[in-house]
């Protein structure tokens, strides 16, 4: 679906992505992994438009998407959350939502004016739409409430809402983990497994959490230093001596994995 | 909170009511006037800032060319300056627009050594230009230059200068926002400032265009005037004091085509800010990088806005030309023109139409009536000193009082409505 | 009902703004002239005559606007001395002058266009056009043997008429003009100006701008640089700041104001004493424009704009015995006598065409520091 | 039992004038002890620490550090009465450089503490090496790094962590949660909120479960693992 | 001996008068881009709190020339500068106890700060004009020019003079002695970095134990200083007007911002670059080239590129090819 050619991102002479090369199957639900700085989320910057590459290709079902600007990506069926949460802070939590979708009438001027009876049709639609992805993610009472007054956790929450308004093609979640209750993280591990089968999307996940890459993901990659390091299944991976030497470690964490 | 709303604009309405008995209607009226003018240039910054968060700090530039819209459109052309030059001139504006096109063109070419055939492209579009530019514009200069000098406008009715105005403020803003639109916050202040000063030195010295510095007077008024409505003897007879009717009622006449202008555009905005639209350019100044990965052109959607708000005060330019009667370039100072509707646009209540245009009518009104105030608050002050220096000192600095009352009214007013007084919902 | 106790006219000038700095001294020329009158008891049988002062800024046609509507509207003023920039002016006289039929006699508005507007006789002025000025100011220079000058001007059409019609002289009679460059008012460096002015040369550096204005700061940069030492300075230069900022510096240097051989400005002068600084440029023009409107009163017997306005002319212009500063009184008491009067006043008015002064000048020239009076043209 | 060392103490408020979220909420903390805040998104477990903090007002209960009421102290007297805070979000300085923030953790301190910064480069290596570089171009786990790092500077008397872990890869998580331990270990009490709720429970002294701003469960953090209901809800099973 | 005309020509016409312009400029956008560095908003009182500290300089400087003291060949003003930025602090001090302070307390946008500014700046201005008047102040004393035109023909013995003037000189060395002292202050001392962390982060500022009103009472100070010694260095080599100090607030904003706002250093740069834009572009070379070049080479009209009416708008040109290939700034400015 899509392929990644030999990226390199440079900040200044700070090598961020230094020759990063990956295949992201069509259905699949890959994970990415690695040490803080590895360069996960330039790499999504760089795929998902938000940055252009010092050099290397981007492709998508085969064509060139290298350097195109993230809004068209999107209505290309590409979306991204944000590692750290990108809400529009002085919108409603449900207003966050229903501004998703892309080809709405109403975002014409001119239709504004004129096509008042079939927007609010849609609106009508759009706020059940949007009413439903609250549901699911527990946060039906904050609809009315502002999204820059919610929790750190909340505002993640809502950051995985928005990609669930629209049919994707692609899902990139930069750790929408992070700062999630656990018994919450597993409800959404589950939402994420739906999607994939009967939707048909696919996946690139971000997260430091094993427990939830060992859920969902297969394949995962590792990288480090802005190359890709290790490819496999997760116990693959986990037997990589250079994953556990950069990444995993052999803390109380692992020793509790191991014996879990 | 609707009803405190509601009660602002009862106390704006009572401020004119009160001056119209205290002072006079004709005051009270051509304060109207102008503040609905001042309102209507409010909402257009309020589009921009208010909804899109683009700063925009050239203002002044816009209603300038506004008002030079006026002069090009309503004044009647003057014949001799025309077959003197019209030709030289157009055929000079022509050579300059087919260079730059070309040096873009060249440029986005991506070229090797690009970088010298623009510049040796625009050298010699610049000297192609002078050649043509400068003896056409000698020559329409020289025509009866201490009354015209100039090519004149189109001899159109006034009212269609005020779309023209639009649609003058609209191109300018096009281009400025193709090439400065990328720039954030005072950033693109800064540069927007500076090309409303660039826009008002080209109004200033282009003396062939519209007599530059030396100001086109006697616009045609879109109304009978009051001096016609006194000679016309029917009216004169149907009031015991013709001067006093004639006078209100040309501007009750403002009054009436401004509130229609004023309406409309509410009208439209506030359809525009309750659809979907108006969601997409609030989540667009909440969070640019988030629009864009949510589908959004953020890019294009500023132009529309920058071109759209900037539309607006042309047209505004245009309406206070046409009341004016003329275009002064010199009266065109940042600070009245373009911080002034910051401020109202602030001080009403950035981001609600109707906070902006309660600024608008509020600001104006204050700008205007300070003076008296201030006058009387130092009258009072001083009242109980003796006679003497400091006291006559202190009476004829009583003109100062206008900036600085004016500036304590709007401490006071932000402080206890630092969001201004109608604020976003 | 002509017997008024109260006449109230209007004062209306750019108290802030661009030219704040020359408005006070403007303000006080017409009131003292209203003081004059009042305290004469002459005019209609002791009216008292009361100044009512607005602010006209001097750029902001609005406000102007709204200041005059002010003035004429809820003030209920008879007349109105000003306003001060042209553009103002303009917008004062087409919006509320006319309308309202309220004579107005600017003391400093020059730009030739005002002359054509429509002013239903109603609009004055009292200093001359700058037309009549470049003509002047090139006979002078031209009879003292300068060949080629630089040129400067400030930015409006005071300054750009000035230098124009200047220039258009100039090269008629055979000079040369080596550049003709205009100067921003109220900005902070005048450098680049100085620098493409010294660059074009010339015998003499001609300054047609504001005496505490851009004015100022090109002599200064002038002088400091050394790109020129000798000036020559119309009306808007002249001033007492001039003598004080730069003193001996400028000996040598020329200018003209409008004024005649007449007594009239040192009877002005005198008159004033140190009330206020009487040597900037259009207090005389000031005072002249309210004595005018109070003897047209007088003349006409009323202090209707609508019945007086016919009568400024006439006790402006010649025949009749001259009334010098100071002399109000004697002028009020010989119209109500029935005697022409001729007003000589500060500059020596004498209104020509649609309501122009026509200007005669008196010839400056800087000696040991000190402003000398060389002649009249 | 003696008055703990700080506790928040009945706790009931909310932001500006906008409805109560904690009610009536209770949190302690004694010294060489870790206290574990846990409890799903939006329970107020970051408005409980802010609280705490000073940075909230308090309509109804009170703070006591070290035996003071502290209710109506601004934040800044609590950090100079010794009081350490690393907020959830917007917890580092972006353009000043890594260094630079430390130094700022620093600030109140008037000795010498090139030995503290010494540490905390130890425990963070990858911040060394970036010691120079804005840390508003850092990655989220290393932003995650600075501010924790920021706040042992402080060398505070009680040290107060809002998910620290949140985002930081596991092999730095692990290093984290010893370094805690040790620190707790000299007797410096801590107080900090978890999502990463087993691994802090495992280690926690005394652990509270907030839901709807109100303590719903509390006890050590052993007694609450082996609580299958709250394993269950909050926990991940 | 021409080619050395031609370069003194060019010194004194464009050279010492654009270095000095540039540096009077750059003090001023020092004290524009601090506030918007630390305090984060652009303040439209700053061209009126320099009226105000001049004033209180010309006051003093009057003061003591009716005592009889003076600095011999350096102008007085210099001895009452520590009084007139005594006096400017006091009033910066108070307006930001009893205006900023609410506005900063209720966490406004920084748009709000920019308008609440501008009511400042007209109480300012009123009150400056209450206290001395609109017109041109003269307080200028001591030795006017270190070398002038004059005397330097005389010892040279060349066509073209050069003219230094001991204002311009100050100016310059001023400045620069400023700027390196704002430089270390920001960046090296505890308290200058505790002003940094509060411009980046207000509220964990506050969790480290920075105390927030000290930094902006600091950052106020500092500004007052900067403005009172810009206004009097720029009042010594022109004069003092209340008008042109508000119009320089132009020029201070487009300086601060071509070098990057909340950038010492851009403020210097930009203050220069603006500086010499607006004298080179309008220059005239003619003089210049008929010295330099062959006689037959010699220009017949005035070689200037453009007329000195477009000096603003070109200055504003430069401004803006500056901010399209680095959009914030020379020297990567802050923007909120
Ligand atoms: N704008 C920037 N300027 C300079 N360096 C940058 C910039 N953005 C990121 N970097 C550097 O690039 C490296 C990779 O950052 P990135 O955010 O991609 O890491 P990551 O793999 O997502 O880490 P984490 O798991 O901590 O989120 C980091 O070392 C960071 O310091
Ligand atoms: N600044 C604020 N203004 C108003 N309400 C707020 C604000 N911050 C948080 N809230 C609300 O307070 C409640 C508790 O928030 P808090 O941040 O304390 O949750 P939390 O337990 O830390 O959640 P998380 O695990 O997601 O960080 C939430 O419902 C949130 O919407
Ligand atoms: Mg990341
Ligand atoms: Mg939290």
């Amino acid at each position: 679906m899509i392929v990644v050619d030999d990226i390199h991102k440079h900040f200044g002479g700070f090598r961020a992505v230094d020759g990063a090369s990956l295949t992201i199957r069509e259905g699949s639900i890959t994970g990415l992994i690695g040490p803080n700085g590895a360069g996960k989320t330039t790499l999504f910057n760089v795929i998902a438009g938000h940055l252009k590459p010092t050099s290397g290709r981007v492709t998508m079902g085969g064509e060139d998407i290298t350097g195109l600007p993230p809004h068209e990506l999107f209505h290309k069926g590409l979306l991204r959350t944000f590692q750290i949460a990108h809400e529009f802070h002085s919108m409603t939590v449900r207003e966050n939502l229903m501004m998703v979708p892309g080809d709405q009438t109403g975002e014409t001027l001119v239709n504004a004016w004129l096509k008042r009876r079939q927007i609010a049709r849609e609106e009508e639609a759009l706020r059940r739409k949007a009413d439903e992805v609250l549901e699911f993610l527990t946060i039906s009472h904050l609809a009315d409430e502002k999204a820059g007054n919610l929790s750190g956790g909340q505002k993640k929450l809502l950051e995985l809402g928005r990609t669930m308004m629209v049919d994707a093609k692609i899902v990139f979640l930069d750790e929408v983990g992070a700062g999630v209750n656990r018994t919450l993280l597993m409800t959404i591990a589950d939402a994420i497994l739906r999607l994939n089968k009967e939707r048909g999307y696919t996946f690139v996940v971000i997260e430091h959490d094993m427990d939830f890459i060992g859920k969902l993901c297969d394949p995962v990659i590792c990288m480090a230093e802005g190359k890709v390091l290790a490819e496999g299944t997760l116990d693959e991976i986990k037997a990589n001596e250079q994953v556990i030497e950069a990444y995993l470690g052999t803390g109380l964490k692992n020793k509790e994995m191991a014996n879990g | 909170m609707k009803m405190r709303d509601a009660g602002l604009f009862a106390l704006v309405a009572a401020l004119l009511v009160l001056t119209g008995m205290m002072q006079s209607w004709n005051l009270a009226l051509q304060i109207l006037n102008m503040g609905l003018i001042s309102a209507i240039m409010a909402l257009g910054v309020n589009l921009q800032w208010g909804f899109a968060g683009l700063f925009n700090v050239g203002v002044m530039g816009f209603v300038a060319l506004g008002g030079l819209a006026v002069a090009l459109t309503a004044m009647p052309p003057v014949g001799d300056a025309w077959r003197a030059g019209g030709l030289g001139v157009f055929s000079a504006l022509i050579v300059a627009a087919v260079a730059i096109t070309l040096a873009v063109v060249i440029w986005r070419k991506r070229l090797p050594a690009r970088g010298w055939l623009v510049a040796a492209v625009l050298l010699v579009g610049f000297i192609l230009y002078r050649e043509l530019f400068d003896p056409a514009r000698d020559a329409i200069e020289a025509v009866n230059p201490a009354l015209q000098g100039n090519l004149g406008g189109l001899g159109l009715p006034v009212l269609f200068s005020w779309p023209v105005g639009g649609l003058l403020a609209a191109g300018a803003a096009w281009l400025i926002g193709k090439t400065a639109l990328g720039l954030r916050s005072d950033y693109l202040a800064i540069a927007t400032l500076g090309i409303a000063e660039i826009i008002l030195a080209v109004m200033k010295n282009e003396d062939w265009l519209a007599r530059g510095v030396k100001n086109v007077i006697g616009v045609p008024s879109p109304l009978p005037t009051a001096v016609e409505l006194q000679e016309n003897a029917g009216f004169a007879a149907r009031f015991a004091d013709p001067i006093t009717a004639s006078t209100i009622g040309v501007k009750l006449g403002y009054a009436v085509l401004f509130a229609v202008v004023l309406i409309a555009l509410i009208v439209l905005m506030q359809l525009a800010l309750k659809s979907p639209w108006g969601r997409m350019v609030r989540a667009i100044r909440d969070n640019e990088t988030a629009a864009e990965a949510m589908g959004k052109d953020v890019t294009r959607r500023h132009l529309q806005i920058f071109i759209l708000g900037s539309a607006i005060c042309g047209l505004a330019g245009a309406m206070m030309t046409t009341l004016d009667g003329q275009l002064v370039p010199g009266t065109y100072q940042p600070l009245r023109f373009t911080f002034l509707i910051w401020v109202m646009v602030i001080v009403g209540g950035s981001g609600n139409n109707f906070g902006a245009v309660l600024g608008g009518m509020l600001i104006w009104f204050l700008w205007v009536q300070v003076e008296p105030v201030g006058a009387w608050l130092i009258g009072a002050l001083t009242s109980g000193l003796p006679e003497g220096a400091f006291k006559d000192h202190l009476m004829d600095s009583a003109a100062y009082m206008r900036l600085f009352t004016m500036g304590l009214v709007m401490l006071l007013v932000l402080r206890f409505s630092p969001r201004g007084l109608i604020p976003e919902r | 009902e002509s017997h008024a106790s109260e006449v109230k006219l209007g004062v209306i000038l750019g108290f802030t703004g661009p030219i704040e700095s020359l408005t006070q001294a403007m303000a006080a020329g017409a009131e003292l002239a209203m003081s004059e009158v009042t305290e004469s008891g002459a005019l209609l049988g002791g009216a008292k005559v009361t100044p009512v002062r607005a602010d006209s800024t001097c750029v902001d046609a609005g406000a102007a606007t709204a200041a005059a509507e002010r003035l004429v509207t809820a003030e209920g003023v008879k007349g109105i001395m000003g306003a001060d920039c042209s553009g103002v002016t303009g917008a004062v006289l087409t919006n509320v002058a006319v309308p309202n039929g309220m004579v107005m006699i600017s003391p400093s508005a020059t730009s030739p266009g005002l002359s054509e507007a429509e002013d239903n006789g109603l609009f004055f002025r009292t200093a001359p056009s700058d037309a009549r000025q470049g003509v002047v100011m090139t006979e002078g220079l031209i009879g003292m043997g300068v060949k080629s000058v630089a040129v400067t001007y400030t930015n409006n059409d005071y300054g750009k008429g000035l230098a124009d019609s200047f220039q258009q002289a100039f090269e008629a009679a055979g000079g040369e003009v080596t550049i003709s460059a205009a100067h921003e008012d109220g900005k902070a460096d005048y450098s680049a100006e100085v620098g493409a002015l010294a660059s074009a040369g010339g015998d003499l550096l001609v300054v047609a701008g504001y005496v505490d204005q851009g004015g100022a700061g090109i002599v200064r940069g002038s002088l400091d640089t050394g790109a020129f030492d000798r000036f020559h300075f119309p009306d808007g230069m002249i001033g007492a700041a001039l003598e004080e900022n730069f003193g001996s510096e400028l000996d040598g240097s020329t200018g003209q104001v409008p004024g005649t051989d007449s007594p009239g400005a040192a009877k002005f002068a005198e008159v004033v004493g140190d009330k206020f600084d009487v040597s900037g440029p259009y207090t005389g023009e000031s005072y002249d424009a309210a004595a005018l409107i109070l003897l047209a009163m007088q003349a006409a017997g009323s202090v209707e704009p609508g019945d007086y306005k016919s009568k400024v002319e006439m006790v402006a212009n010649a025949p009749g015995e001259k009334i010098y500063p100071g002399e109000l009184a004697k002028a009020l008491e010989l119209i109500a006598a029935g005697t022409d009067i001729d007003y000589v006043g500060a500059t020596d008015v004498e209104l020509i065409g649609p309501g122009e002064a026509s200007g005669s000048f008196r010839e400056i020239k800087f000696e040991g520091g000190k402003m000398t009076t060389t002649g009249y043209r | 039992m003696a008055e703990p060392f700080l506790i928040g103490e009945a706790m009931t408020g909310g932001y500006g004038r906008g409805p109560d979220i904690l009610h009536d909420c209770t949190i302690s903390v004694d010294p060489g002890q870790i206290a574990v805040i846990v409890g799903p998104n939006g329970a107020g477990k970051s408005t409980g620490m802010k609280a705490i903090f000073g940075m909230l007002n308090l309509r109804k209960g009170r703070v006591v550090l070290d035996g003071d009421d502290i209710t109506d102290l601004s934040p800044q007297d609590r950090v100079r009465r010794g009081m350490g805070f690393v907020p959830q979000v917007n917890n580092i300085f972006p353009s000043m450089s890594v260094e630079e923030n430390l130094e700022m953790g620093a600030f109140i301190r008037n000795d010498d503490f090139s030995s503290t910064m010494a540490q905390v480069y130890d425990l963070f290596p990858i911040l060394k090496d970036k010691r120079h570089q804005a840390a508003g171009e850092l990655s989220g786990g290393q932003r995650q790094q600075v501010a924790v790092g920021r706040a042992l500077m402080t060398q505070p008397k009680v040290l107060m962590l809002d998910e620290p872990t949140a985002g930081v890869s596991p092999i730095v998580m692990d290093e984290l949660f010893d370094r805690i331990i040790e620190i707790a270990r000299t007797g410096l009490p801590v107080l900090m909120v978890e999502q990463n709720a087993r691994q802090a429970l495992e280690i926690a002294d005394r652990a509270y479960v907030l839901v709807q701003g109100a303590n719903a469960h509390t006890g050590t953090g052993k007694e609450l693992l082996a609580d299958d209901e709250v394993r269950r809800s909050f926990l991940g099973g | 001996m021409d080619l050395l005309n031609a370069f003194v020509a060019l010194s004194n016409f464009v050279l010492v008068p654009a270095l000095a312009y540039g540096a009077q400029l750059a003090l001023g956008a020092l004290g524009v881009t601090l506030i918007y560095g630390i305090l984060r908003f652009s303040n439209f009182a700053h061209g009126d709190t320099m009226a105000f500290g001049t004033m209180a300089v010309v006051l003093f400087t009057w003061l003591f020339q009716s005592w009889g003291i003076n600095l011999g060949p350096l102008p007085t003003a210099l001895l009452a500068l520590p009084f007139g930025i005594v006096i400017c602090m006091g009033l910066v001090l108070l307006t930001d106890r009893y205006i900023y302070r609410f506005y900063r307390a209720q966490k406004v946008k920084p748009v709000v700060l920019v308008i609440v500014s501008m009511g400042v700046m007209f109480v300012t201005n009123g009150l400056v004009r209450f206290i001395i008047g609109p017109d041109d102040q003269r307080f200028a004393d001591g030795e006017r020019f270190l070398i002038s035109a004059r005397t330097f023909k005389e010892m040279t013995g060349l066509d073209e003079g050069l003219a230094i003037k001991t204002g311009q000189a100050l100016t310059v060395v001023i400045a620069v002695i400023a700027v390196a002292l704002l430089f270390w202050f920001l960046n090296r001392t505890r308290t200058g970095k505790s002003m940094r962390a509060y411009s980046d982060n207000e509220d964990l500022a506050l969790l480290s134990g920075i105390n927030p009103e000290k930094v902006v009472m600091v950052t106020w100070l500092i500004v007052a200083a900067l403005a009172t010694l810009a206004g009097t260095l720029y009042g010594l080599d022109k004069s003092f007007k209340p008008f042109t100090y508000f119009q320089l607030l132009l020029p201070f904003f487009a300086a601060a911002i071509v070098g990057g706002l909340g950038s010492p250093i851009g403020a210097i740069v930009g203050g220069f670059v603006i500086a010499f834009s607006e004298v080179l572009i309008t220059y005239a070379w003619k003089k210049v080239l008929t010295y330099a070049l062959p006689e037959t080479l010699a220009p017949d009209g005035l070689a200037q590129l453009l007329s000195t009416d477009y000096k603003f708008a070109v200055s504003f040109v430069i401004l803006l090819v500056v901010l399209l290939f680095r959009p914030t700034g020379l020297f990567k400015g802050k923007s909120v």
